[in-house]
């Protein structure tokens, strides 16, 4: 985990890079330039942890990042104000950012074992830091296996990972499906629990690693138990509002359990000890 | 022991601001609360408690983070850096010294620490003074507390006939005596201090903690959540709440202050996400929560209480919502299997 | 209070019969509180819970802006009222938050409420207003009057007693004290008070006029109103809330008993009810549903002193 | 409207909350407000913020600027569509800013655009001076006037008439923001 900077004052990061993934979700990448205009990493992040991004005058708002090496990359969907900002920056333009947040996902634990990652829309900004590591440390894994759902071919993320960069990974399998098709979309139409269903991933020696909208989660939940998966085996990350980062200000709590200091991913066992209140 | 003659307080009181502010209990503009000493400063030391917490100290209402300016491409952050003078809070009562110790579990014990928080409390040297008349409201005997002392303070003051006893608890605490000494304002005295009487409420709290796990779901919060406000009143006068919001406070388009300022979990906005989803989308959500949270959530994680008996929410709120009622009445409440 | 025993018997019975036959799908009242000197809100749905319900000089509370909770739900609601509480429920109803068909209003006698040491609230010694506006029942004989009037129904005499509406006319003289101060006290006086303020919005809460779905005060949009709780941003809320209830306050003085800073909210909505008389004629807010506020119509002819 | 959008600080954005009018909106630093309003050979200048109604008082000092009248330069007017839409916070919020002195301008009684918004505005701003004086406000410093398009020479006498009202009051410090 790199240094960061935790506390409440964010570092001024320049956005590098700006891939438009959809018509309401942008990747920013966000770097430390320096005077020669070498990028740094403003920190880095284990897959599953969360960066503050600040906009001055407009607001603060946490989002999954995913390490990119020398920056990080933030997928944001246009939801609200600051993120409607956010996706009129133009490339070069600075921003705070302050991190990492969060646990993280716990990689050392799942080496061995066969992950299935399952993403829905926007979610799949988290599973994609845990696919990219998996897919750096592939030796540490076993069969790798998305299942990945949008509501249209339009909205669906990160392209290329999913239609050239992965499938070309050895032993990893990348299941697509739209809720409502095109007249271009050869591919399975469909909503991501029966799709899972249908597609019935390996349970053996397996860790389901699933992010996406509640309403997916909590279908997909019933799947994964019909098709034999334990709790202990299903990772998930939640969503709450968060103004400090560093479990102080109160708001993002479930529980006893702060989400942005404890979570965001939960084992769904862990998950299962808290209040239903997300 | 020591003792301090009350006709030598306001020496003492004058001593110690000479090098500290000295946050007294005083009457601001009919309200009893803690203000910085000074002669033009009218004491209260006999309200039990003061009507607002010594909180606002170590946690301002409303504070300046960070300077922000944002010219076309260029984003600057600067901190502010809050000057923090030696404090000294004087006549501090057990519960709002337990208070404190609440605080310190949220913003210092786990990393990284709240830093405009730990700079205040560093510099912050606590003088209890004990609470012998409870108030009509008071239960801090309830929730485990001493009235008449507290073990965590740095100078301990006991109620004598005409005086205080002057008892120190730390070296920071011994300093403080010895000043007091070296100016002759100290006496000996063999006088026993005097007893707190005992408080006027009294509630048994005892498992309450393990069986609020099992009413998550209860009608109970809906029954209590019937005539709640979600005014901010009783968080805002709980010495233990600590909850804030990070706003910006804009000078124009491109300027302005990140500032830090109390926020409530009655309010509505508090917990909604962008794109409308809200996690405690009423007012049964949000009593639940403040009350688990001070009953429950808080005791799981740090191991005591999160209420302190001082009664401020229990004589404030405008439709009588009373912890205390809540604690007799879930140790009441019949569980389902 | 023996005179009130036969009504706190009647408003049990109504309810339970209210709620038992479907009627409405609760009920508002109080019950008794920690201390006998306290007398605290109450909603029930269940006719078993009835009997909690209570009613003394202690029920202070003015329970009509608890009905906002329900202004989407088309189910009907009871509600006891004193004469203050009823103009509540007038404001609401003009301001079409609630419908008549949403509420049912049973009017209560008023003793005059007093303080936990006993002594008349000096807001009941003040009313002209003792009996409720409005009913659709009424227990303890109460009168139903849309005028300032006296006392009415089983507590008539208790009511009397203790002097309720006994200083009716001298509403105004905490407003007429501060008007006589010279600008830089007032500048004073108010800064001092509104720098207490601790932003905790129960006046806005408890207010039946403070009726927006969404408060200004609850939105950081346009970074219009700085959450700051500085002297400066809580004199933008206090003026913000009084002109907001400027003409529409019912003089029912709950803000300034819910404050847990004590600042004299009434004396700023009193001076404005004065002003407002003075320069638009009378006018009582949540008395008649049919008289539109002042500040929401006009005449021709209107004074035009600054301008 | 963020600082980083190329449209920020145009007046859309909350006319009165940036300093986009002209005069530099100083730094305020933590205790003491600097007085907003301009300082010219060392003497202090009132800063006045006139809320103009479009189809009267803004034609009106339009009318003075193109018939060339003389006058003092310390308002800085925004336009609204009618006096009857500027409400008490735009007054307050001026206050907060730094303005020394409001104006509230609309067509006369009788003229309105709309048929019958200044009536109200009447009504509302009748009331909120006698509010704004009971808090100790010198009375000169919140004002409304009915200036119709052809009364040019009323909006400059309007105009010099306030300023020199305000200027031996001094600035307004009564609510203005400063940094917490």
């Amino acid at each position: 985990m790199g240094e960061g900077q935790r506390e409440l004052i964010p570092q001024s990061v320049t956005v590098t890079k700006i891939i438009d993934e959809t018509p309401d979700v942008k990747t920013f990448y966000l770097a430390l330039r320096d005077q020669g205009g070498r990028c740094s990493a403003p920190f880095h992040t284990l897959p599953g942890q969360l960066a503050m991004l600040s906009l001055p005058g407009v607001g603060e708002a946490m989002f999954s990042a995913t390490d990119g090496g020398d920056h990080l990359q933030l997928s944001i969907k246009k939801v609200g104000r600051l993120t409607d900002e956010l996706h009129e920056m133009a490339e070069g333009q600075q921003v705070g950012l302050r991190g990492p947040y969060g646990n993280g996902f716990p990689m050392t634990e799942m080496q061995g074992k066969n992950v299935l990652f399952i993403g829905g829309g926007i979610g799949l900004a988290p599973v994609r830091s845990v696919v990219r590591y998996c897919v750096d440390h592939r030796a540490d894994y076993g069969k790798l296996h998305l299942v990945y759902g949008a509501r249209t071919p339009a909205d669906l993320i990160f392209l290329d990972d999913l239609t050239k960069h992965w499938p070309a990974v050895e032993d990893f399998t990348v299941s697509m499906t739209v809720d409502n098709g095109d007249d271009e979309w050869q591919g399975h139409v469909g909503f991501v629990p029966a799709y899972v269903e249908e597609l019935r991933p390996e349970v053996a020696n397996t860790v389901c690693v699933l992010c996406g909208p509640p309403i997916m989660i909590k279908f997909t939940l019933n799947v994964l138990r019909k098709l034999g998966f334990q709790p202990e085996n299903i990772y998930t990350t939640l969503e709450m509002r968060m103004k400090c980062g560093i479990g102080k200000c109160g708001r993002c709590n479930i529980g006893h359990s702060y989400v942005c200091l404890d979570g965001p991913v939960y084992r769904l066992d862990q998950l299962h000890e808290l209040p239903n209140e997300y | 022991m020591k003792a301090l003659a009350k006709k030598n307080l306001a020496d003492a009181l004058a001593l110690l601001a000479g090098q500290a502010t000295v946050w007294v209990p005083a009457k601001v503009a009919g309200v009893t609360r803690f203000a910085p000493w000074s002669p033009a400063v009218t004491l209260d030391l006999e309200a039990t408690p003061p009507a607002v917490s010594p909180k606002e100290i170590l946690l301002p209402e409303t504070e300046s983070l960070y300077r922000y300016s944002a010219y076309g491409m260029d984003v600057t952050f600067e901190a502010v850096e809050q000057e923090v003078p030696p404090t000294i809070i004087w006549g501090i009562h057990s519960c709002d010294v337990q208070a404190i110790l609440c605080q310190d579990d949220v913003f210092l014990s786990r990393e990284p620490q709240d830093a405009a928080y730990a700079k205040r409390r560093a510099a912050t040297t606590l003088v209890a003074l004990a609470c012998t008349t409870p108030g009509p409201d008071c239960f801090c005997t309830s929730m485990g507390l001493e009235p008449a002392e507290h073990a965590s303070t740095d100078v301990q003051l006991h109620i004598l006939t005409d005086g205080y006893g002057v008892e120190a608890r730390t070296a920071r605490g011994e300093e403080i005596v010895a000043r007091l000494a070296e100016k002759g304002l100290l006496v000996e005295t063999i006088e026993p201090p005097a007893k707190a009487q005992a408080c006027t409420r009294a509630v048994n709290p005892e498992g309450i903690d393990k069986k609020l796990v099992e009413m998550f779901e209860h009608p109970y919060w809906d029954e209590l959540a019937a005539t709640c406000l979600n005014c901010g009143a009783c968080t805002f006068l709980c010495p233990t709440c600590h909850c804030f919001d990070l706003t910006d406070h804009r000078r124009n388009a491109h300027e302005g202050t990140k500032i830090r300022c109390w926020d409530a979990c009655m309010f509505t906005e508090y917990t909604v996400m962008a794109g409308g989803h809200n996690p405690r989308p009423g007012k049964k959500e949000r009593v639940r929560q403040r009350f688990m949270h001070k009953l429950r959530y808080f005791p799981e994680r740090y191991g005591k209480w999160q209420c302190t008996g001082c009664g401020r929410c229990v004589a404030r709120c405008p439709v009588h919502i009373e912890i205390t009622d809540v604690i007799k009445e879930v140790g009441e409440v019949t569980l389902d299997g | 209070m023996k005179e009130l025993h036969n009504v706190n018997v009647a408003m049990r019975t109504l309810a339970r019969e209210l709620l038992e036959s479907g009627t409405v799908a609760g009920v508002y009242g109080w019950k008794k509180g920690s201390r006998p000197t306290l007398t605290s809100p109450l909603y029930i749905q269940d006719a078993a819970k009835a009997d909690r319900l209570a009613y003394d000089q202690y029920a202070v509370s003015n329970l009509s802006a608890l009905l906002l909770d329900h202004r989407n739900n088309d189910k009907k609601r009871a509600i006891f009222v004193k004469g203050c509480d009823s103009r509540g429920v007038v404001r609401l109803l003009q301001d079409q938050q609630i419908t008549p068909e949403q509420v049912l209003v049973i009017g209560l006698p008023c003793p005059g409420m007093v303080d936990e040491a006993g002594s008349l609230l000096t807001k009941c010694a003040e009313c002209r207003f003792p009996n409720p506006v409005m009913a659709d029942q009424v227990l303890g004989g109460v009168e139903v009057s849309k005028q300032p009037s006296a006392p009415t129904g089983v507590t008539a005499e208790a009511a009397r007693k203790v002097g309720v509406g006994s200083r009716a006319g001298e509403r105004m003289a905490q407003v007429a004290q501060l008007e006589g101060k010279t600008a830089a006290e007032k500048e004073a006086y108010w800064a001092e008070q509104h720098d207490k303020c601790i932003r905790c919005y129960a006046c806005r809460n408890v207010c039946p006029a403070c009726n927006c779905r969404d408060c200004i005060f609850d939105t950081e949009k346009k970074g219009w109103v700085s959450k700051a709780a500085t002297s400066s941003a809580n004199a933008f809320f206090a003026i913000t809330r009084a002109m907001h209830v400027a003409g529409r306050c019912v003089d029912c003085g709950e803000c300034e008993r819910v404050c847990p800073m004590d600042i004299p909210i009434m004396t700023v909505n009193r001076k404005l009810q004065q002003d407002i008389e003075a320069l638009f004629g009378p006018y009582d807010a949540g008395v008649d549903e049919t008289v539109v506020p002042p500040l929401g119509r006009y005449q021709t002819d209107d004074p035009e002193e600054f301008l | 409207m963020s600082a980083l959008s190329p449209k920020s600080g145009s007046p859309a954005d909350c006319a009165v909350t940036e300093g986009h009018v002209g005069l530099p909106v100083l730094d305020p630093p933590p205790t003491a407000a600097p007085d907003t309003g301009k300082t010219k050979n060392g003497e202090w200048q009132p800063y006045i913020v006139g809320f103009a109604c479009n189809w009267c008082t803004y034609a009106g000092a339009d009318l003075a600027g193109l018939s060339r009248m003389q006058y003092p330069p310390n308002m800085r007017l925004v336009r609204v569509p009618c006096s009857g839409r500027v409400n008490p916070q735009f007054v307050l919020r001026a206050f907060q800013k730094g303005a020394d002195a409001v104006l509230v301008a609309g067509c006369h009684p009788g003229d309105c655009h709309y048929g019958t918004g200044n009536y109200f505005t009447r009504r509302r701003f009748l009331l909120m001076q006698r509010l704004l004086t009971f808090m100790g406000v010198d009375p000169r410093r919140f004002q409304a006037r009915w200036i119709s398009g052809s009364e040019a020479p009323k909006f400059r006498d309007v105009v010099t008439e306030l300023t020199e009202q305000v200027r031996p009051l001094g600035p307004n410090r009564l609510w203005r923001e400063v940094e917490p």
